[in-house]
Order: C-alpha cells, then structure tokens, then sequence
C-alpha cells in the first residue's frame, strides 16, 4: 500500500521524520510512505481546497491545526489513548473539533513558542543591566533604548509582524480573546491597551518600523536579518529562530534567549507549531494511525525533535530533556530557554492556539494593528474594525 | 511543361466559356461596375482596356472569386459561379500588385499551387525550372521577392500563374514593369502558352500594342460599363463612339468639330471638308465631329482646303515622328510622321485628311454615324 | 523633448555616428545597468551562504571567511587581523570569543593564547562562491525527473498553445462572419479575469475532467490563453489580404493558407508567444501547486520552491534554484529572438 | 525550421480540413479554426467564471458548491455599502475600497509608464546598433525572473541599507526607508512592476514595427520627415493595432497586478499597495477567514470593471484610428 | 503650384549637377553596379533605360541616399553626398512600388511632404488640389490607397513627388500603370514641370516613346555598367555597340552577320549587301554583323541583292504593322510598316535595306563600325 505524505519544512523536518519512516517501512512490508515535500504555501492554501475536494493526501503535517479538523482521521481506535494522553495531554485539544470532543487526531511533531531573543553584547558594551524575569514590556522597552543609543545600534526591539506574534503580550496585558462562553472576542480592554503601547513604540521608535510599517495586509516579516546583523537589541520571535540564530550569527555577538516579558495579567508567549495529522479520505486509516503512533514512541519523537532542533511536545521526552543533534551550546541552551517557557504559557494562549478559527483572529489583529501603526486608521477605528472583520469571519464559517 | 491535373470537382475542364450576365459592384456606395454583359468563349484571348480605374481589376477579381459580385450572375463553363470559392473556380491569376509571398524564395513561390495540386515533387521542380527558364528568372530562384527588381517580381508572378496551366488564365497587367525588348519576348510567350493551351485568357492591359497584337477581342471599359467589344482592328477601324476612338491609336485621333452643310463638312475653324459620300448618313445641320488619326493627317502644300496649323512640338521616336499642332481656330492636332522629321517647332504646315480614313461621329451623343448601323457586331479574328 | 524625439526613429548603419547614436547608446547603457545590474546581483547572490545572504550591508561578492587548521585544534580556526593594541597589524587565529574579548593564537605560535578586545580585530575573507548551494539543490532531489516533467509541460503546452491559438487568431482576423465581434469581447472580457481569483472553480472543473495529479492537469487548462489569441490576431490582421487571394488563387485549402501563409508571415508574433508561454509555464506556480499533489509529478518550480517554510525561506537554495531554472528559459529566448528581428520588409507586393 | 518538422503532421490535418472546407464553405470554416480554442477556452476560463457566480451568491466557508447556501446578493451589497465611494473610511468594505482606488492609480501610471517606456525601447532596439541581439536580451530579462525574485531583489536594493541608500549617501543625499512611505512604496510598485514587465511589451512592439514595410520609410525620408514627425505620422499609427495590443495587455496585467507587489511590499505600509487582487486573494483564498463569496462577489465587480474599461479603451483606439 | 522652400542645409539649391564617380553596389556577393560614371547637368531631364533587372532602380536609389554606395562618390552640386541622409539630400522620388502611406489618405499621402517643409496650411491645400487636378485624382482625395485602382496609386505617388518640387527629380517607372492616353497627358505634365521648375529630371521607364520623348538624354545600362549616354536620336541613328542598338527602338533591329569582302558584306546567308563607302571603316575578311532597323528593310520586286523571306506572323496595330519573316537561311527579321499591310502568313517576301540606314557591327566585340571613331560623346540636345 501506498501512503502519501504531504510535508513542509522550516528547516530538515521532512528529512528526519523521513528516516524514522523509513524505519516504519522496514518493520511494515507491502507499506511504502512517499513524502510529497512541499512549499509552505501549499499546506497553508491548497491541502484544505484538495481536502474538501476529496483529493487529498493520506497524512499532512499542517499548521492550521483546528481549521483542518473536521477533516482528520481520528486515530483513537488505533492507538493507545492512555499513552497518548499522557504524553501529549492538553496540546490534543489543539486538533479537536470542540470541547466536546475526545477524538486523537495529531502528532505535534514540532511545538514551538514565541519569546524574545537579545543581543547580549550590546547590552555589556552598553554596561546596561538585562532586565529580570520579572520585567515589564515597559521595562524592556526603557532598557532596550538605552542600550540602543548607548551603542548607536538603529533599533531597540521588534516583534515579527504576526498576529500570532503579538497574541502573547497582548494576553500579558490582559487581552481575554474570548468571552465568558468561549465565543471569540478578540477586541477588548487588554487587546485595545497593547495595540495603543505598540503602535506608540512604532511610532517612538522604540519597535523598528521597517517590519510591520513597510508591509501590508496579512504578509508575515520577520526581523532575524536585522537582529542577526547587529541591528536590534531586543527581537520577539520564537524558538524556530533558534537554528537560524545559530548559524548565521556565528560569533559575531552573543546572544540569547530570555522569559517573555510581563504585563498586568500575565507574562505569558504563545505556543505553537505543527503537527502530523491523517485524513479521514485515505483508503488506509489502520497504516495511517499505525504510522503517527509509530512517530510518537518515545525514541522515535525524542529522535525527530533532537535531529530537527524542536521542542518536544512530548511530556516524557520533555522531561527527560533532549540532547540536540550538531547543535552550539548557545543554540542548545536558547532551545532549552524556551522550552522551560512552556509551564509558564497562559491558558488563554494555550486556547487561543486550540481555537479552530485562530487564523481568521490572527490575519484580522494583524491587518488592523499595521494599519494604525501607519496611521491609516486610529487605533479606536482599528479596534471596531477587527470586530466586524471578526463578525463577517464567525458569520460565514457558520458560528 | 507538363500539366498537373486540375481538380475543379465542379467544373468540368473542358469548358471554360466565361459568361458575364449583368454583372454589378459596388464597394459601398460607389458603384464601380455597372451591369456588364459579356461572354468570353473557350479559347478565346480577350483583352480589357479602359482608362485607369474604369473597373478592369475589379471584373478580374470578380472572375477569379476573390471579390464578390454585388448582382448578376457570372458563369463559367455554364455553371453560375457567383458563389464557388476561387480556390475552387480553377483559375489562374496575375496580379496587378504582384502578391508575392514575401516569405517564400522565388521557387517556392512558383511551386506553392503545384503542391496544392499534389503534383510529384520531381514533375513540380521540372516545371518550375521550365517557367523560370521561360521568364527569364531561372537564376534568381532562391532569392526573396524583396531581393528582386521590380520586373523580376513581376515575372515571378506570372510565372507563378503560368505553371499551374489552368483553364482560364486572369493577367492583370502583366508586363507593365518590362523592358521592351523583353516585353515583346513575353507577349510571345503568352500567345504560345495559349497557342498551345487554348486555354481561356483574360488580359488587362494599358499597352496599345499588347492589346492590338495579342487579343482575339479587345473590351473598352469606361467607367465600369463596356463601351465596345471586338476585334482588334475592328475597333481601330470602326470605333463605335468618341471614346473607343480616342482610347485606341496611339497617338490619339485628332477630333474637330463642326456642322453638315449641304452634304460636306464645315469645321468650326471654318473650313470645309468634303466627306465621302454613301459612307455616312448625314443630315443637314446636324453637329457632327470629325476624327482623324494622326497618320492620316497629311502635310501638303497649301490648298484650299488644307487645315492651317502651326507646329508646337515634335516628338521624334527615331522610326517615327509625332507632330503637334495647333490650328488657327486654336485646336490642338497631331501628325504621325513615319521617320525622323525635319520639321521645326514654330514651322506651317497644312493638312488635308485622307478622306478614306475620315470618322464622323454625332458631337451631342458621340455616336459613330455610319451608313450602315451594324456596330458593336463581334467581328472575326482578322 | 528633442533627445527624446530624436530616437523615435530607426536610422540606418552609415559608419558615422550621428548623436542620436550616442543617445540610444547611453539609453542602452542605463539599461543595461538598471535591468541586467539586478539579475547579475542575483546570479552573485546564488552563490553566497546564507549567513553571507543575511549580512547587512550586503556586498556584490560572495565572501568567506579564511580559515586555518593549526595543531592542537580539532576544527579549523577563523582568520583575523588585528588593528589595534599590541598585535596590531599581524593575521591571528581566533580559538574562542568570550563576551567582549576574544582569545586568539598567532599561527606561527599555536600553543599561545592572547587576549584582545574584540573591537580591534576584523575578520580576514575572500571570494569564495558557495557551491553547495547547487550542490544540496542537486543531492536532495532527483533533479532530472522534475527537470524532464518541467520540459514536458512546457512544450507539449506551448506547443497546443500555440497551435490553437493562432488557429483563433485567424479565424477572428481573416475571415468575415457573423459573431466574430462577439467572439473577440468575449475572449478579450475573459483574457482579463485573472487565474489567481478563479482558481478554486477552476480546480473544480479540472477535478471533474479527472486530470488532476497529471501534466494533462496543468497543460490544458491554460492553453487557450486570450492574451495569445489577441496578440496573434492583432498582428495577422497587418498581413495583406491580397497574399491571401494569391494563395486561393493557387488552390490553396484555407487550412494550407492558414499554415503555409498565415503562419510564417506572423512569425514575429508566434515567437513572442513562444517565449511567454514557455515563460509562462516554466515559471508557473500557483496551478501546478494545486493540480499536481504526488512529487514525482512536480515541475522543477514546484520541487524547487519546497524550500519555502512557513517562517522561513531558504534564500541561498532558492537563489540556486531560480538562476538554475533561468537558464533554459534564457536559451530559449536567446534562440527565438531572432525570429522577431527578422521581419518582413517589404510584402512582396508592388 | 520548427515549421518543417510539423508539416506532415499539417499536412495529415489537410485532408479533413479540405472536407469540411468544402461542406461548410469558408465562412463557416472560421468556426472550425475556432472550435479548439472555444472549447478549451469555456471550459476552463469561461466556466469557472461562471461558477464564481454561484460562489458569489452563497455564503459559508464550504468550497463544495453544493454545502453552500443561497444569500443573494448580501455579498454585493456588502462590498458596495459606502457613504462616499471615494473615501474607503466610509465603506462597510473599507479594504475592497482602498484596494480600488489603489489599483486605479496604480493601472493610470503603470500603464502610462509601461506603454512609454516599452515603446521608446523598442524604438531603441528598432534601430540599427550594434549587438542588437545582446541589448533585447537584457531589456527582456527581467521578465524571465519569478515574481518571488524580482520582489527580492529590489527589497535588496531599497531597504535601508540598501544599494540605493549607500549611493545616496555617496552622493551627500540623505537615506530614506523607502518602503515605509506610503507614496515612495507606490512608486516603487510601479517602478518595480514597470521594470518587470517592460521587456515584455517591449518585445510586441518590436515585432510591431518590424511588421511596417520599409518603403514606407523610405517614402517618408524621401518626403523630408524629421524624425519626430516620421514617428508621429507613419511610425505611431502604424504601430496602433500593436499599442493597442500592449495597451490592452498593459491594462490588464495592472489589474491583475499581485505576485511580485505581495512579494515586495505584502500590500503595504498599511494598504497603500494593496490591490484588487490581493484583497481578492486574501480574502477568500490566500488564509483565514476564507470568505469565499464576498471574494466571489468582489472578482466579479472588478471583471464588469474591466470589460467596461476595455470597451472604452478600443473605442478611443479605434477613433483615434480613424480619425 | 506654389514652391515650398526647400531646406537643404548642406547643399545650396541652385546647383543640382548630379556626378557619379565609379559608383559601385553589392548586395552580398553579388555586385549589381559595377563602376557607374555618369553626370547629369543641372536643369537636364535624363531617362535610364536598360533591361529589366539591370540595376535602373538601384542607382536612383543610391542617388536618393535610400540605398547605401558600395564605393565610388555622389556629387550634387559639386559636394559628396555619400554620407548626407536621404532627408537632407532635397529630392523627390516616386517609387516604382509606390510605397504610398497607407494609413493616410490621398490628401494626406500628397500634403505630407510639404507639411514637413512647415509650408503654411492654405497653402499646402492649394498646391494639393492642384497637382490633384492635373493627376485627374481630385476627386479620390479621401480615398485611402486600398481603395485605389493600380493607375490611381501610381499617379498618387507621383503627385507626392510633384507637390514638394525638390531641385532633383527620380522617377522610377512612373507611368508603367497607366493607360496610354494618361500616359501621353502625364508626359505632358511632366514635361511641363520640368519647363516650368528647370529641375534636374531623373527618369527610369521602359517604354521606348518616353524616353525618346522626354530625354535630353537617355543612359543605357546594362547589368550594373552604362553601356551608352547620349540624346535619344543619337542612340537610336549611332547606337555604339549590338546592344543598344538592339536595346533601342521598338521592334529592334534585324541583325544579320557576315564577313566583308572586298568592300562589300557576304551575308552568312550567302547575299551580298553593298555598303556605302567612307561611312564604315572595314576590314577585309573582318566577322561583322549587318544591324538594319525593321523599317529600314522594304519590301522590293524581287532583285539580285534582295533578301528572299517568308512571313511568319503580323503584328496589325492599326496605325502600323510589324511583319515577322525568317530568311531562307532560317535568321528572323522583322519589317514595320505603316498603316495596315495586306502581307499575310506564309506569303514570300524580297526585302532590301536602305543602304543610307545601315548599321554595322564587329561581330566579335560588338562595337559599331564607323569611319570615325568619336563614339559615345554626350552630344548637345538635338
Ligand atoms: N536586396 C537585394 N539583394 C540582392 N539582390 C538584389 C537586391 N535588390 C535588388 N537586387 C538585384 O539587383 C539587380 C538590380 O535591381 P534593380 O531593382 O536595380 O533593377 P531594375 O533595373 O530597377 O529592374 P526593373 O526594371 O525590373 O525594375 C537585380 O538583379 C536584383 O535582383
Ligand atoms: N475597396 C475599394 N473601395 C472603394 N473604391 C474602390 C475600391 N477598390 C477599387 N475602388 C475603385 O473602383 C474603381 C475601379 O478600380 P479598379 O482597380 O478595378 O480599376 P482598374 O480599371 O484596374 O484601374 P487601373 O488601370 O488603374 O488599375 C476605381 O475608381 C477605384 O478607385
Ligand atoms: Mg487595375
Ligand atoms: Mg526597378
């Protein structure tokens, strides 16, 4: 039998998932696995048009983890749910239809989470403190900006233009995103209050305005180029950046990773990432479930999260630690940084992240914060826009 | 030359009588043929003349089934054909602007019908060596029309006629743009191509000697209505009106109005001129013109009825001289001389007509007067 | 305006060179500085490492830092040349930088260590063009197949493009009948809808004519392009229709006409076609993206662009891989440029 | 040389041609030149067009169009709710209408630009110079690259420590971040879109004019025309049935505008250089919400656009032409 | 018509001497003027004839400055032009192709040239319908070229030459559509213009009375070179060489050859001609050939030194005919005679030249034969 496997990857995912396939095949004559490796754009557009056509792959890792879910395979009757449940626990919401639901649908292959990187050096040539655990995004913002015009160094911070990025501190300032029935809001006191601060330090200069200033609509930027290059002090990305950092920076400075920064409620980053998922349309359901368990043994997950650079997701290789393969000190205790990061994620992130309509939240927050960051809008109008964005979003997905 | 086999499914071959029924055209508003009337028999060479843009192209094209005919009926072989395409109709063309395939070397455009006619590769280069060698153009047969003079081209677009040996060939003043030496040669080509062919010809020409030598019978066309149709020296000698006896003779015929008086002629200048007598109905007072070709013009010594005329130019051709004049009334005649003449511009002269050769035609219709009325009749071949 | 003027118009080679050979020149000259400078950078750029590619501000040459293996060190060591303190001027090995301060060995003296700042020291490179970015393009997918399913949709695509648009064309330039005005508003209406926003009922339909998941899938769809069929008949509609009526004349079947006149004469215009739709299907991405699903179908764009992620792109791969994919199309147009250079001078008329 | 490999294949076509030729009479064969492009062309451009009809009446996020239900004209109304269609503050779809007002000045200077610029190319190339073949090469180029890397390499060249900045600087001049002004990204969308596609139109236009015959030229020099007004009288109304072409094409790809502009700026700062199509694709294809029918609705306002556009635009041609 | 002021910046107006000095052209390969000296004097209507593909169209065109000089120098007006563009060079050209402006109508085709010359607009209508008129074009103004007749073209491309009355004239083939009656009118205008204007007159036609016609004089080429310059009646009564005098006069000359004997010509069909004495330098036993023009050769009772022919064919043009006939040794000759001849197919003729227009050749060179030797001096206007 043949399986299709539709995968992308930010860096060798497919390749080190793909050995451990190759050791499934091994054990599973007659199963042969073909790894469709694809660009980004294909999962995140294309699979779920091919889906509701019915001519989808057999398994896909994906992002959109509960956008995708009516259409996934539940592999509960195949697997063992004790192990499943204590290994992965709450991050199996994140692929389920609702709260009602019990069904396992994904292997998080790839848990990620947002949080801030520094350049150490400029802090010590600046003979400025690094700010504690404890520190506001104030805090950092006053602290970034000193070392920024002590070094002539042209930005204090950045976050990556995302409306994921900026979900963890606006949750930090007490963004509730959704209401006390659990339908999404978005737009409330807490959002408002970290939109206004950040479209300020946009226009302070505190945040470099080249990443959410020069681009539009729902493109996504990052700022590791600058940062890699010297150019930022303070960058809110996440532990994907991790390898990146890694090579490209090499010993130009020294960098590192701390906790995300604090506000009134919460000091809290977003968790994220991808998972492997089968689809309900594969003529193999058995082979498909059979294969994701196999990926989340335990060796095998510690293998695929320790070859590709990854946190684990998986409670008994968390804990254990894992041991990265080719990867600096600097890199491995940055990966190790975020994952302690994991305990402290607010459950309203943790929600968010499982909330099947997420993106739509995401793409909206983004599109409307960019636009008051440039003025176009004030962020009052940006406010009550979003919520209609949100209103016409819930509307036509049928909630 | 070997023939390639037409198929014309239509048609039969054989016949290739060629019946104009009152046919008419009009791009738009402008009416450029109006009601033509004619039939061309097999195997008849039948050239067109008429003054520039009279509708000779036209009726070619509308022949050929490249033009529509706006009414009327045109037959070929019997067969309305008013609606068979050209491709179908069987027939060959020259045109008037060449139309060469700019993109084709001069043997491919010679070859392109015979292909279409599934010729065998071998029997089409055989022909098309043969026709070029014919028209002179057998070393030029790999070069572009844009590198060719404009004679050349226009050769190759007769040859690219002539290969096809259709039953009724269309010439749209094909050797307008050769040499004399060499036009000569190609008038006697044609006439051998149809002597050996009997194919049907239809020929445009503006060349007076093209027409007169060539043709089995000649159209005058004016104004897209047919003027008179006959033989060639029919229409030399007996043109049917002003207009076919100005048109054909070159020099034109010298034309002096004037009245009947009393059975002669009295010119408007005031002179008289006696008029044979039984070769013209003639009715006192009438106003009448009278033609006079330019060689029968004659310079004699003073007469009384001698025309007095004053020379203006001279032309002197080498084998032949023409004489322009004027009269003392002030109109202009010219003398055909034959040789190199010795007279002097600014020089007298009187004329006297050869009253064998007069033309008399009514001034208000310009009808010929004649005693006898059958004109128009198509004459014989002479 | 009189410079601008003065190019309006072709002149002819007469050895002197009149100013306004000098103005198209410098005008070529900008050109070829503001179109060709870009694509050399790109070229450049394809052989930088990524770290190289990420450096602001970035440099027009692929450098590398020099490295030297000494003795008692396991890896190679980066070269520097100190500018200040008291090794200024000499080339130093760095064993490891702590914080502001760097430990570096001079080569000839491996075993010891000096401390500098390491504001004094800046890194010796050279040019060194990464080659393994063509050679990871090459080593992590078979490259030929999707090289050879690129080669095959391109010209098995073009080729139906171009037959059965110029077919159109001809029809809606050459011959009279009725609906003919209908038919170019509805083409020219259609040619401007673009791909991008009918996509999803497009892979619909395709679906429903099961070519999905084959070259057919991505061939058919798009070979009835309205920009050809405009182009070629615009351009047909300049040929005179009197070498047409030769061509009947010389009992040729409209369909001889069509392809042994028609054809030809527009060469210029079919080779544009030619090349854009080459272009145009070689570079194509989005379609392929939705109607081929299984990677040994994948074009070489589609294999290639893998290398996108969500949050990252690899620049260095995909620098790689765009000129590699330039190439063939580069040849291409290389070959039938001059078909559009050499057009009809004169029409063979009188 | 191409040509002579197909001709048995022709050849072979030919025959049935003929048949019908003959059935059919020449008038009605132009149908049959017709066919394959109709068919090809309603099945899959005409068709889906069609269908985006159906989407644009119906609501939810279904793709089947089958699970999705009736709204009417809800999507329309929606997008075409405004107090004032020239302030987009105003809309209900504030995006839809800045993306509008953005793609009409935006198809005003592209096509303006592109249609000079590309003619004064092949103006240039048209004449007899050296290395001919070398310089069309290099102007058509650009137009081989992917909308991805064109975006690239221009970012490259504008950021803020851009190649363009350094020769500021060099010069004396001030660096400015180009992207992050509103006015300056449009400009440089134009800019880049300009210089993208030029080769293109540049490459119509040769073969435009090589289509005009030389005598005519000749004629013309003959006749004393300076060359300006030999470009005015014989080269530019000759050259009409192509400008028209390039026109045409230059209008709609202004419109269609997208890959290499959501490249190059994503649509921003803010929305300065969102266009149509990226609002379309944004809003029912590219992410979430996937608003398949407001995106439906919105494709099908512009198509009516455009086809009214275009009629206008060959009207004026063809009276120019004429008159 | 009103003179619109030229602008020749380079080249004063007044003097328009046209010299060519050893002007060479190749296309490619192939050399199609090889080495042409000729000089045209300002005010001088001079015709180029020669056989279709001779390069009569190339040099006009390298004179206008279309087409570029291989090597050699053009001189107007004493100054090289060689490297002075066509626009510059202030003449006017009518192309044998016409290559009218076909997106402009007649009115614009006419006017455009003078537009270019900023002549005042009331003017440039002026002049336009009055060259329009004497074109008998007038009322096509509006008309684009498409919808003209062949002769309509062709007279719009003349009259966008005549309009602009540049100080150098080139007409290629102007009148070859035209039918003879507007060609004998526009050889008047022409004529006239030229009278009028004193404009130096490049002219290149095929129709032998043009060019005896309107020359002062006529250059003969052939394949690249000029073979003879001279006015026409000296071309035609002491034509060089074989081929002008074959080239020249319409039929050509009847060529016989023989040897001379003792003072008087064996014909290599065994007839003796007598020649008169001190008009030919001969040589005894010398190979030459007899050139007899065919209206020089007359039907005579039979006689001793009477050439026995038989009548192959009759040419009857009305006004002349042309007799075909092969000598009993097989040679074909050609009689013109005037009026209409009774002569028909078949009958036997005896024919003897006229001794005072005999022609003689040397066989091998081709040279004529003459007592004195003063060949090719461009003699005055006869
Ligand atoms: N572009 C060209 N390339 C090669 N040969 C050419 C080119 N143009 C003309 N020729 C050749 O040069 C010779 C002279 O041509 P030209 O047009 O001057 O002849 P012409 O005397 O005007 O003839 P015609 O009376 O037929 O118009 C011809 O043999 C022609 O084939
Ligand atoms: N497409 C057209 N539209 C309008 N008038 C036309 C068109 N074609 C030809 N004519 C006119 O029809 C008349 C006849 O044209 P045609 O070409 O048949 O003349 P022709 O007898 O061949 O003249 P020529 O001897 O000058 O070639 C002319 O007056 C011409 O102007
Ligand atoms: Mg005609
Ligand atoms: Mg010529």
């Amino acid at each position: 039998q043949e399986i299709r496997f539709m995968c992308y990857s930010d860096g060798n995912e497919c390749e080190a998932a793909g050995e451990i396939i190759e050791r499934f095949e091994a054990e599973n004559d007659g199963v042969s696995v073909v790894i469709d490796k694809v660009p980004y754009k294909a999962i995140l557009e294309n699979l779920p048009v091919q889906l509701a056509a019915g001519t989808g792959p057999d398994m896909a890792k994906v992002t959109d983890l509960g956008g995708l879910s009516k259409y996934y395979l539940d592999l509960a009757p195949h697997v063992d749910r004790a192990y499943w449940e204590e290994s992965f626990g709450p991050i199996l919401d994140w692929y389920r239809k609702g709260p009602d639901d019990d069904g396992i649908y994904g292997l998080h292959s790839q848990l990620t989470i947002t949080g801030p990187f520094i350049n150490r050096t400029l802090f010590d040539q600046a003979e400025v403190e690094v700010p504690g655990p404890d520190a506001t995004w104030d805090d950092w913002a006053e602290a970034t900006r000193k070392v920024a015009e002590a070094t002539e160094t042209p930005f204090a911070m950045a976050i990556d233009r995302s409306g994921h990025r900026i979900a963890g501190p606006a949750i930090s300032y007490g963004a509730k995103l959704f209401g006390e029935d659990g339908t999404p809001t978005l737009v409330d006191e807490g959002f408002t209050t970290f939109a206004q601060k950040f479209v300020d330090w946009n226009k302070d200069g505190t945040m470099a305005p080249d990443v959410w200033g020069a681009a539009g609509g729902t493109t996504y930027q990052d700022a590791a180029q600058e940062f890699i290059n010297g150019e930022l002090v303070f960058y809110y990305s996440g532990s994907w950046n991790v390898q990146r950092m890694d090579s490209s920076i090499g010993d130009a400075f020294d960098w590192e990773v701390v906790g995300s920064p604090c506000g009134p409620a919460a000091c809290t980053g977003m968790p994220g990432g991808a998972g492997i998922v089968g689809f309900e349309q594969t003529q193999h359901p058995e082979i498909v479930a059979k294969l994701i368990d196999f990926l989340a043994e335990k060796e095998n997950y510690a293998d695929l999260t320790a070859k590709s650079l990854n946190i684990p997701a998986h409670a008994a290789v968390a804990a254990e630690g894992v041991t990265y393969e080719g990867a600096s000190e600097q890199a491995a205790a940055a990966l190790n940084a975020f994952a302690a990061q994991v305990p402290t994620v607010s459950p309203i992130a943790f929600a968010y992240q499982g909330y099947k309509n997420n993106r739509a939240m995401f793409n909206i927050s983004l599109a409307r914060v960019s636009q008051a960051i440039v003025g176009e809008l004030t962020v009052e109008e940006a406010m009550a826009r979003a919520k209609d964005d949100l209103a016409q979003a819930l509307a036509e997905s049928g909630e | 030359m070997t023939t390639a086999g037409e198929q014309t499914p239509h048609i039969s071959r054989r016949t290739a009588r060629l019946e104009l029924r009152n046919v008419t055209k009009s791009f738009g508003k402008a009416e450029v043929i109006r009601g033509v009337d004619l039939t061309v028999e097999q195997g008849e060479f039948c050239v067109f003349v008429g003054p520039s843009g009279c509708g000779k192209s036209t009726l070619l094209r509308m022949i050929s089934g490249l033009e529509n005919v706006t009414a009327g009926e045109i037959r070929i072989g019997g067969d309305v054909v008013n609606d068979v395409p050209a491709a179908e109709r069987g027939l060959a063309m020259v045109f008037q602007s060449y139309a060469l395939y700019p993109h084709m070397s001069v043997r491919q455009n010679l070859s392109f019908g015979l292909e279409n006619l599934r010729t065998p590769r071998g029997q089409i280069a055989e022909t098309v060596e043969e026709v070029a060698a014919m028209l002179q153009i057998d070393m030029l047969l790999d070069r572009r029309p844009k590198d060719l003079s404009g004679g050349q081209r226009q050769r190759v677009a007769i040859g690219r006629a002539v290969v096809r040996e259709p039953r009724i060939f269309l010439f749209d003043e094909p050797l307008s743009n050769l040499d004399a030496e060499l036009r000569v040669e190609m008038r006697g080509e044609i006439s051998r191509l149809h002597a050996r062919l009997g194919n049907t010809m239809v020929y445009v020409t503006h060349d007076q000697v093209e027409a007169m030598t060539m043709a089995d019978r000649i159209v005058v066309l004016r104004d897209g209505q047919v003027e008179q149709v006959g033989a060639p020296l029919e229409l030399y000698n007996s043109p049917a009106n002003l207009f076919v006896a100005g048109f054909i003779g070159s020099p034109r015929m010298n034309f002096l109005t004037g009245r009947v008086e009393a059975g002669r002629l009295r010119l408007d200048n005031g002179q008289m001129v006696d008029v044979p007598h039984g070769k013209f109905s003639l009715e006192d007072g009438a106003a009448v013109t009278l033609g006079v070709r330019p060689n029968h013009l004659i310079p004699v010594a003073e007469t009384v009825s001698g025309l007095h005329a004053t020379v203006r130019g001279i032309e002197q051709l080498g084998g032949d001289s023409y004489v322009h004049a004027v009269t003392a009334a002030g109109e202009a005649v010219s003398l055909h001389r034959p040789g190199q003449t010795d007279l002097t511009v600014g020089a007298e002269v009187y004329l006297e007509p050869d009253p064998d050769q007069l033309h008399l035609f009514d001034t208000a219709t310009g009808r010929a007067l004649r005693a006898d009325p059958a004109r128009d009749s198509s004459a014989e071949k002479s | 305006m009189a410079n601008v003027t003065a190019f309006l118009t072709r002149t002819r080679g007469r050895g002197r060179l009149h100013w306004t050979d000098w103005a198209s020149y410098a005008y070529l000259a900008l050109g070829v500085f503001l179109m060709f400078g870009p694509v050399i950078w790109l070229v450049v750029s394809s052989f930088k490492t990524q770290a190289e590619l990420d450096r602001f501000p970035p440099r027009f040459l692929p450098y590398a830092p020099e490295t030297v293996q000494l003795d008692g060190h396991a890896e190679p060591l980066p070269l520097f040349r100190v500018t200040d303190g008291p090794l200024a001027g000499e080339t130093v090995a760095q064993v490891r930088r702590i914080g502001l301060t760097s430990q570096v060995v001079r080569p000839e003296a491996p075993g010891e260590v000096v401390k500098i700042n390491r504001a004094d020291r800046v890194p010796v490179e050279r040019v060194k063009p990464a080659l393994e970015n063509y050679r990871t393009l090459f080593e992590r997918f078979d490259f030929m197949r999707y090289f050879w399913n690129s080669t095959f949709i391109t010209l098995t695509a073009t080729a139906i493009t171009l037959l059965v648009n110029s077919m159109a064309a001809f029809a809606l330039a050459k011959y009279e009948f009725r609906g003919r005005g209908a038919v170019v508003a509805l083409v020219i209406g259609v040619l401007m809808v673009p791909q991008s926003v009918v996509l999803v009922p497009l892979f619909m339909v395709t679906r429903e004519f099961g070519m999905l998941d084959s070259p057919w899938g991505v061939i058919i769809p798009g070979a009835a392009t309205p920009t050809g069929v405009f182009l070629l008949r615009q351009y047909m509609l300049t040929i005179p229709d009197e070498i047409l009526d030769a061509a009947r004349m010389d009992k040729a079947s409209e369909w001889k006409i069509f392809w042994r006149i028609v054809l030809p004469l527009s060469a210029p215009a079919i080779a544009v076609l030619a090349i854009l739709s080459i272009m145009w299907r070689w570079n194509d991405f989005l379609w392929p993206l939705i109607a081929l699903s299984r990677s040994e179908n994948y074009t070489l764009q589609l294999a290639l662009n893998s290398f996108q992620g969500e949050m990252r792109t690899e620049w260095s791969s995909l620098l790689a891989m765009t000129v590699l994919t330039l190439l063939p199309v580069a040849l291409v147009f290389a070959f039938l440029q001059k078909y559009i250079a050499t057009g009809i001078a004169s029409t063979g008329g009188k | 040389m191409l040509l002579r490999l197909i001709s048995p294949l022709m050849n072979v076509v030919d025959l049935p041609m003929r048949a019908l030729q003959r059935r059919l009479g020449i008038s009605r064969l132009a149908w049959v030149f017709l066919l394959p492009n109709l068919l090809l062309f309603g099945t899959f451009a005409f068709l889906p067009i069609l269908l985006n009809f159906a989407y644009a009446f119906t609501g939810t996020d279904n793709i089947l169009l089958l699970d999705r239900t009736f709204v009417g004209a809800e999507n329309f109304a929606q997008l075409l709710d405004c107090d004032s269609y020239l302030d987009p503050n105003t809309c209900a779809r504030d995006l839809f209408w800045r993306a509008v007002h953005n793609t009409a000045w935006f198809i005003v200077m592209q096509v303006g630009f592109m249609v000079g610029f590309s003619l004064l190319t092949a103006l240039v190339l048209n004449r007899e110079i050296k290395a001919r073949g070398f310089f069309r090469a290099v102007f058509f180029f650009p137009v081989l690259l992917s909308p991805v890397v064109v975006a690239l390499v221009w970012k490259w060249v504008l950021q803020r420590n851009g190649i363009l900045n350094a020769g500021l600087e060099a010069v004396g001049m001030d660096s400015v971040v180009w992207l992050l002004d509103r006015h300056w990204a449009f400009f440089w969308s134009v800019f880049l879109s300009v210089w993208a596609h030029m080769g293109f139109y540049t490459l119509i236009l040769l073969a435009g004019l090589q289509a005009i015959p030389r005598d005519v030229y000749e004629a013309a020099v003959m006749d004393a025309a300076g060359p300006w007004r030999t470009f005015r009288r014989i080269t530019l109304p000759l050259l009409m049935p192509t400008m028209l072409v390039v026109m045409v094409l230059a209008l709609i790809k202004g419109v269609q505008t997208f890959d290499e502009i959501y490249a190059f700026t994503g649509g921003g700062p803010g929305s300065a250089t969102t266009f149509i199509i990226q609002y379309i694709y944004e809003t029912g294809f590219g992410g979430a919400p996937r608003l398949f029918g407001p995106a439906a609705a919105a494709s099908l306002l512009l198509a009516l656009l455009l086809v009214a556009l275009t009629v206008i635009q060959l009207w004026i041609t063809r009276r120019s032409s004429n008159g």
